[in-house]
């Protein structure tokens, strides 16, 4: 099968799901739907893993031409390279496996059908934002995820109590991605008035061409697409929107907040890598923003009590370590923890879909424990998630983020204590909610406990085998100082076959200094699961209510704040304007002005009737009086 | 030439039937125009443009590219204003059906007359129509509202037939080939003044920002369909003529004086009218100020005079066509169902109707001009536009993004989410899930596919722009 | 000439018949003779004023004569129903209306200033008779008074004037005038302030500020049958006077006079549209907007060699006909605006011949009223823009009170009466509306 | 004739007579309430024109101001009549012939 056909299909299969589903959706039955949209997206996994095996360097397939300017043509095109092929591989993959997970849990929804389509909607989209070989095809694909991601957190539009709250929680999203977006657009403006092209080999090799290409532009460009990034990664300023986004189904938030939508914003930096390059400027702004990300959402997540939240903030902290990466330049390290990140935060949060799933659609980490007696599966994979993300040595997690520490040592030893805090504040919150949520003994009433059960296969084997990969993960990109024959296959495999990554190296930390860096960072790691332990389970020490909290857990339960400071900066501002210029400046003034004006003139009448005054005499006189007037005038003509 | 004195017989038509008969003769009749326009615009090369004349010397025709479409726009818009009330009661008037014929005949002439006296004629004649229907099937408790619409557009009107008068005694010409080739550079000043009058005519019609005030209340009182007429092809009247005779004819020192004020004020109309959208309470007053909002930038993007530009106005045109008649019918259902359009009285409308919920969502996001819609196309390069001749314009014109999104999504989460306020309501009909799914097909077409739009039209703009 | 005679035989004719109370012959008889004189207009050429060479655009008389007698026939037709209802006096309207237009014809064919005066006369005094006739009524009789006493005051000025002006230049034949003026002489206090008074009698004849007091009243007192004819026919025949005296005879001292006529016309058209606003009182109403109107007919001073008023006064009396004829049939007996309220809904003609008459009054195209008011606009525009200006925005004010009449009319009443119009009456309906509908296929 | 000999040099006085004459017809035309006052008043402005004309026809010399003369006392005797019956029509209704009580007819 030929290449560009290949890509057809395995871009249009989601599609055609959609518009099956969307169409007959209703009288079909829902486990053929949900095949339907499994099979759909599993097919295309199947025939992205055929490009990934079949690829050799950088291949443009053109569809159509969109738009045929003077300076400049736009196609519908797309580029089979390292980068998209093993984005499109994770999304496929850990798409399809999510469907099939939706497949149980969404059994007893009535907008199953409706879901399914949205689903696939997203794959699409998702898959022409990360296959479009120009900016253009991306941001349709932007757009569109930010389209699906509104859908399908406000999917549960009419549920009884929290229906406002959830189409409001898609709203948020949806504007502040918006507000991303609308970076991005500007971004490329800049790049069109500069390059006469958004395809990314144009400019990059434009670029490489001249590097003296106005500076100033670079850095106005790459701040935009920063803009975007931060928009559609969730960083500051612009990262409340996703633990809101927790309002959307489970399964959702484990495909589109954790694992694939949220890191477009990474691959737009990874794409635009040369960009970024000439704009050191904005490459240190990325660092300081994900570090600061990574701090305090750590930080707010260590006293959440509902299981998605804290997920969501673990989310945002983690995306701001590959920010930190990116900050650093390195690129593929970054893409490899979004990699083992795409693993591990989707089986965590098919985890908790399962847990929620069992308690009868309960969040609050409160109200569980013991959950281990009685859904063994979801504990076992839970924790192996767990593990995963805390850095435990030899799960996935530990070797992405060792490479990011390594990075951080190597450049900037601030960062790297920041980091380091972090990483063992996400420690800590990850075992408190594993403790607090499967041990100790059950805290949500009888009558729930006895409805708690373990979901069925279609839920727990999506889970089994993330919680495999989240476990082997780490193959991908071995150290130096393991295997040396394979070892960092995955920076050679993705900076051979991505434009620009080639000129970059990431430094590779001498055998002394690698040692002692995982030395350490594994102690941190296993001393707090130890301490946790401690905490958590001896002491089965609980979540306190929100009364008795000290000062400084106020600060982390409500979120440093941050979503008050908007409503106080921006929210209120804004309606107070609107209000002003609706009900004064537009009514009191501009319309009633109007009105002013109109009687103004008519009501003179009142005035110029009463001339008629009805009297012959005045009659008589008033035309005697024009005749002075004329003579008047007259007089006036010839003396002037 | 039958294509544009075919509106005219079917008003006399409609004026002799039985009133029986109405809907029918409506919705066939409008889309027997329809078809007899897509029909002639496939035997015609958009190269050529043709002249023609009904007898009258100061009142002659020419067709080009840019005229097809508005031809075929406008014979669109009247089949589908048919088609979407098929089942209102104003549709089963035989005034509204002459009435809003002879509007048709209107429109068709000032798309396609060649003289600038015919211009103005048209454009006049197109006011009684509209007139006599807001009057008639209006819910104008006071004929305030309706006067001040009147009154504004007559007092832009005079503006431009001094223009006129003054431009055919300079020129000692009429026709529109001979006013392009005519030079205006020798009167100076006077150049300013003329093309003033047809600004402030044209600014009055589209709107622009201080001249808005009738709109929105004329918007929310008017009958659905009068609504959808008004903002759907009547706006477009001002924005053809800015494209077509204003711009072309005045180029030069006149253009250069006036570009920059008009700009401004179509900037701060878009933000105007966004802002005041975010908090209104009437939907089709949010919508009206949206209006404002998406013809500022069009506004915009055409006093750049980039004939690249043009035609991507000219693709926003076709679109703002599509999301005006699509927001306001979907306001017009709500109304005709509920009786009201305060969001504030609205809500889970989604759950009682899903089909309404589901093309209503639709309609939302191509008015928010998401991709693969031609709303984006058009945005994206009108904008940039703006932003290759001035930054912080273009920077100011993306805030329409953000702020579009918020009050869009008001618009529709208000009435159609949260607990159901009103049980019954009724769901869509065949008629109505028509017109969306036209609508959107329409949408998504010329949105990926604009050059079927630009390739059209650029041969009778490349003479627009000298 | 003989238009004139045929005019006064059939006259005298109708006396005759109307003594015998046979009010459909006399009816037919007048009608005869008008069309009889405006075939007669219409194929001799004999109706050549010598000024007419001066200009290129003055319709020769012959038009204008056609015209006046197409408005009368008109007004004739409207006016018979309230004819008729006394059958003693039947003859004496039609034969008072047809030697009124014959002074009318006299005066449109400007020869001699004394011919002038004298049709002048001739066109008043049966129109003083015709507004008291009324006997009954007081309004008709105070009505008469004082168009009677103001109007001879305005022809004393007027002769006042005739004799300034011969005493400047030594004769009333208006060619010779025309060229003892251009001598120089035009400058000469006698004939500024000769053709300042000439210019007020004339003023008054149209009723255009400041000598306009006469036209509310006496609208209001006389008769719907007569206001058709007053407030047509003797607006043209001024007009026509005044285009000819002044356009032609007075032409080397324009830039004296214009700037004096510009004030007269912005003043008639506001004070005329905006105090209409206020009326309560159709035949008021209508007064006012026609001083209005008087004020926009002397825009076609502005241009003498290019005067063209015919389309515009035809256009004007083709809108103000159909209206009274509908205030006819909304008040039989009173008149007053509340009548109006939903009267568009009594007969599907009287809706579309209102709608067209009044948006051809306000001046929208593609009805007669635009094509007059764009042929003066378009002859006055370069010679007094700022006057233009402002009149377009008086006729903004007037088109306010035309929409507010026409609202009024076409508001739905609760309960919905069919009324029939007798057959005379939507004859002059159908006329009127088809001729302000199809006029610009006469441009 | 005398008379038109030397009249040339008195033209003034004469011109000055006839002016007089007009303006207090006007002023008496505005003054007085009696409308059988007014009408005299009228006809005496008519009067004064045809001074004014006889006056200037002499100083000319030529002969149809005269001709004119004669035309309007014609005219002035039509409008005596028609005016006369219209005041008694007047007065039959409002038995009153002062002019201020006819003002029903205002604004």
């Amino acid at each position: 099968m030929p290449l560009d056909l290949t890509l057809i299909i395995v871009l249009s299969l989601p599609l055609l799901g959609f518009a099956v589903n969307g169409i007959f959706g209703k009288m079909l039955s829902k486990k053929l739907v949900g095949s339907i949209a499994t099979i759909a997206v599993f097919t295309s996994f199947i025939l992205a893993t055929t490009l990934f095996v079949r690829l050799d360097g950088t291949q443009i397939v053109k569809l159509f031409n969109i738009v045929d300017h003077d300076n400049f043509k736009i196609n519908a095109s797309f580029q089979i390279d390292a980068l998209s092929v093993w984005m499109s591989l994770i999304i496929t993959g850990i798409g399809s496996l999510i469907h099939l997970f939706s497949i149980g849990y969404m059994s007893n929804d009535e907008g199953y059908y409706k879901f399914f389509s949205y689903l696939n909607l997203f794959i699409f989209s998702m898959l022409i934002l990360v296959l479009g070989s120009n900016y253009f095809v991306l941001f349709f694909g932007w757009e569109g995820v930010g389209l699906c991601s509104y859908l399908l957190i406000s999917f549960h539009y009419n549920d009884k109590h929290k229906g406002v709250a959830n189409s409001l929680a898609g709203r948020k999203a949806f504007i502040m991605n918006r507000i991303g977006d609308g970076g991005l657009l500007l971004g490329l403006f800049m790049l069109l008035g500069q390059f006469n092209s958004l395809e990314y080999l144009e400019i990059g090799q434009s670029l490489a061409a001249n590097t003296h290409l106005g500076s100033g532009a670079m850095v106005f460009i790459a701040l935009c697409l920063f803009i975007a990034a931060t928009g559609k990664s969730a960083q500051i300023p612009l990262f409340t929107w996703l633990p809101d986004a927790m309002a959307g189904p489970t399964p959702v938030s484990a495909l589109i907040h954790a694992a694939t939508m949220v890191t477009a914003g990474i691959y737009l930096l990874v794409r635009s890598n040369f960009l970024f390059e000439l704009a050191p400027s904005i490459k240190d702004l990325v660092l300081y923003i994900g570090l600061a990300t990574t701090l305090l959402s750590a930080f707010i997540a260590l006293r959440q009590n509902d299981i998605k939240k804290i997920l969501a903030y673990s989310t945002v902290s983690q995306l701001g370590l590959m920010f930190v990466a990116l900050g650093f330049g390195a690129y593929s390290v970054a893409l490899f923890h979004v990699t083992t990140h795409a693993f591990f935060k989707a089986l965590l949060f098919l985890g908790s879909g399962s847990v929620i799933h069992g308690m009868h659609e309960e969040q609050d980490i409160r109200k569980m424990g013991g959950l281990a007696k009685l859904m063994p599966i979801t504990h076992f994979t839970f924790l192996i998630g767990t593990m995963a993300i805390s850095g435990i040595p030899l799960f996935s997690g530990f070797f992405s983020k060792d490479e990011i520490m390594a990075q951080a040592l190597h450049h900037n030893i601030w960062a790297y204590s920041i980091l380091v805090v972090a990483v063992s504040l996400t420690a800590i919150y990850m075992f408190r909610l594993y403790f607090l949520t499967f041990h100790g003994n059950f805290r949500g009433g009888e009558n729930l406990k006895s409805k708690v059960h373990e979901s069925g296969l279609s839920m727990t084997l999506p889970l089994a085998i993330l919680a495999i990969l989240s476990v082997f993960g780490g193959i991908l990109n071995l150290p130096g100082l393991f295997f040396k024959g394979s070892a960092h296959w995955f920076d050679n495999y993705l900076s051979q076959g991505t434009f620009g990554l080639e000129h970059i190296h990431n430094v590779h930390l001498d055998f002394n200094a690698a040692i002692q860096l995982m030395i350490f960072a594994s102690t941190v790691a296993l001393g707090i699961l130890v301490w946790a332990y401690f905490v958590y389970f001896k002491k089965g020490n609980l979540a306190k209510s929100d009364l008795e909290l000290s000062s400084w857990e106020k600060l982390s339960a409500s979120k440093l704040y941050f979503d008050e400071a908007y409503n106080y900066l921006l929210v209120n501002p804004l309606i107070k304007l609107s209000d002003f210029t609706g009900k004064i400046l537009d009514i009191k003034i501009l319309r009633n002005g109007v009105y002013a004006i109109a009687d103004g003139v008519l009501n003179t009448a009142n005035l110029s009737r009463r001339w008629q005054s009805g009297f012959l005499s005045s009659y008589l006189f008033w035309m005697i009086f024009g005749l002075i007037l004329f003579i008047a005038f007259y007089i006036l003509k010839i003396s002037i | 030439m039958i294509l544009i004195l075919l509106p005219l017989i079917f008003s006399i038509i409609a004026w002799i039937a039985p009133s029986s008969t109405m809907r029918l003769i409506g919705l066939i009749a409008s889309a027997c125009s329809l078809v007899a326009s897509i029909i002639s615009v496939s035997f015609f090369n958009p190269t050529e443009h043709v002249l023609f004349d009904l007898g009258v010397q100061l009142v002659r025709f020419s067709m080009d590219s840019l005229g097809y479409i508005m031809v075929i726009l406008t014979n669109a818009v009247f089949f589908l204003v048919f088609l979407s009330n098929y089942y209102n009661q104003i549709i089963g008037h035989r005034r509204f059906t002459a009435l809003a014929f002879l509007m048709q005949f209107g429109l068709l002439g000032v798309f396609t007359v060649n003289t600038i006296l015919g211009f103005y004629l048209f454009w006049e004649l197109t006011l009684i129509p509209i007139f006599m229907i807001l009057y008639w099937f209006g819910s104008f408790e006071n004929s305030r509202v309706l006067m001040k619409f009147f009154l504004y557009t007559l007092f832009g009107s005079l503006a431009m037939l001094v223009s006129v008068i003054g431009l055919m005694q300079i020129t000692h010409q009429q026709t529109y080939d001979a006013l392009l080739a005519a030079d205006l550079s020798t009167i100076g000043n006077a150049g300013i003044w003329l093309m003033g009058g047809f600004l402030l005519a044209f600014a009055v019609k589209i709107p622009l920002f201080p001249f808005h005030t009738w709109q929105a209340q004329t918007y929310t009182k008017a009958p659905i369909a009068g609504t959808m007429l008004l903002s759907a092809i009547m706006l477009k009247m001002a924005l053809f003529g800015l494209l077509k005779w204003v711009l072309p004819i005045f180029d030069g020192i006149a253009t250069d004086f006036w570009r920059w004020p008009i700009i401004t004020l179509s900037l701060i109309g878009i933000i105007y009218g966004a802002v005041i959208a975010i908090r209104h309470q009437n939907l089709k007053t949010i919508f009206a100020y949206a209006s404002l909002s998406h013809l500022g930038l069009i506004t915009a993007g055409l006093m750049l005079q980039n004939s690249q530009t043009n035609e991507f106005a000219v693709v926003q045109i076709v679109n703002h066509s599509i999301v005006a008649i699509g927001l306001f019918m979907a306001a017009g259902i709500i109304e005709q169902r509920l009786k009201t359009t305060n969001i504030n009285e609205l809500g889970g409308i989604a759950k009682v109707a899903p089909r309404f919920a589901f093309w209503f969502a639709v309609l939302t996001f191509i008015s928010l001009s998401v991709p693969f819609t031609s709303g984006f196309i058009g945005e994206f390069f009108l904008i940039k536009a703006i932003f290759d001749v001035h930054v912080f314009s273009g920077i100011l014109a993306c805030t329409t993004l953000v702020l579009g999104a918020i009050y869009m999504l008001r618009a529709y989460q208000a009435p159609m989410f949260g607990p159901t306020k009103n049980e019954k309501f009724l769901d869509l009909r065949w008629s109505e899930i028509a017109v969306f799914a036209l609508l959107s097909l329409a949408a998504i077409y010329f949105g990926l596919a604009p050059k079927c739009i630009t390739d059209f039209v650029a041969h009778s703009l490349i003479q627009t722009t000298h | 000439m003989d238009s004139i005679v045929i005019l006064f035989i059939s006259g005298l004719l109708g006396l005759f018949v109307g003594m015998r109370q046979q009010t459909l012959l006399s009816l037919i008889i007048a009608l005869g003779g008008i069309i009889l004189a405006a075939l007669a207009a219409f194929f001799r050429e004999a109706y050549h004023t010598p000024l007419a060479n001066y200009s290129n655009y003055i319709p020769t008389p012959a038009y204008v004569i056609i015209l006046l007698c197409f408005v009368t026939l008109l007004a004739i037709l409207g006016g018979y129903k309230r004819y008729s209802q006394d059958k003693d006096h039947i003859g004496d309207y039609f034969s008072l209306i047809l030697f009124s237009l014959c002074g009318a014809i006299m005066m449109v064919q400007p020869n001699d200033l004394m011919l002038f005066f004298i049709g002048l006369e001739i066109l008043s005094i049966p129109i003083y008779v015709l507004v008291g006739i009324e006997k009954g009524s007081a309004l008709s009789a105070e009505a008469a008074v004082k168009y009677f006493f103001t109007g001879s005051f305005a022809s004393a000025i007027l002769l006042f004037g005739i004799a300034l002006l011969y005493g400047a230049t030594g004769s009333f034949q208006l060619i010779e005038i025309q060229s003892n003026l251009a001598f120089g002489i035009w400058s000469s206090p006698l004939a500024i302030i000769g053709s300042l008074f000439i210019l007020a009698g004339f003023v008054f004849k149209i009723g255009a500020v400041p000598f306009h007091f006469w036209g509310p009243d006496v609208y209001q007192g006389a008769s719907n049958a007569v206001l058709m004819y007053m407030s047509t026919v003797v607006k043209i025949a001024g007009i026509y006077a005044i285009v000819n005296v002044f356009g032609q005879v007075f032409r080397d001292s324009y830039l004296f006079w214009i700037d004096l006529i510009s004030i007269i016309i912005v003043l008639s058209m506001f004070y005329g549209y905006i105090t209409a606003w206020k009326q309560n009182s159709f035949r008021r109403l209508i007064a006012y907007s026609s001083i209005a109107n008087a004020g926009l007919m002397l825009l076609a001073l502005a241009n003498t060699q290019n005067s063209n008023i015919f389309l515009f006064v035809s256009a004007y009396s083709f809108a103000t006909i159909p209206l009274i004829i509908i205030n006819n049939v909304a008040n039989s007996d009173d008149d007053d605006l509340k009548n109006w309220e939903g009267i568009a809904w009594k007969n599907p003609l009287i809706a579309i011949a209102l709608v067209v008459a009044l948006f051809s009054l306000a001046g929208i195209p593609p009805l007669a009223g635009f094509f007059g008011k764009f042929s003066l606009l378009w002859s006055a525009l370069p010679q007094i823009p700022y006057t233009v200006i402002l009149a377009l925005i008086a006729s903004l004010i007037g088109a306010f009170v035309y929409l507010k009449l026409l609202l009024l009319a076409l508001k739905k009443p609760s309960v919905q009466v069919k009324q029939s119009i007798p057959l005379d009456q939507i004859i002059a309906l159908l006329i009127t509306t088809m001729a302000s509908l199809v006029a610009l296929y006469f441009i | 004739m005398q008379v038109a000999s030397n009249i040339g040099s008195s033209l003034d006085f004469y011109l000055f007579v006839s002016i007089a004459l007009f303006a207090i017809g006007a002023i008496g035309a505005m003054t007085r309430k009696n409308m059988i006052v007014l009408l005299m008043c009228i006809e005496l402005m008519l009067n004064a024109v045809n001074l004014m004309l006889v006056t200037f026809s002499t100083f000319y010399g030529n002969g149809d101001a005269q001709i004119f003369v004669f035309f309007t006392m014609v005219v002035a005797a039509a409008e005596a009549t028609v005016g006369l019956s219209i005041i008694i029509m007047a007065y039959r209704n409002l038995k009153s012939i002062d002019i201020d009580m006819y003002n029903q007819l205002k604004n």
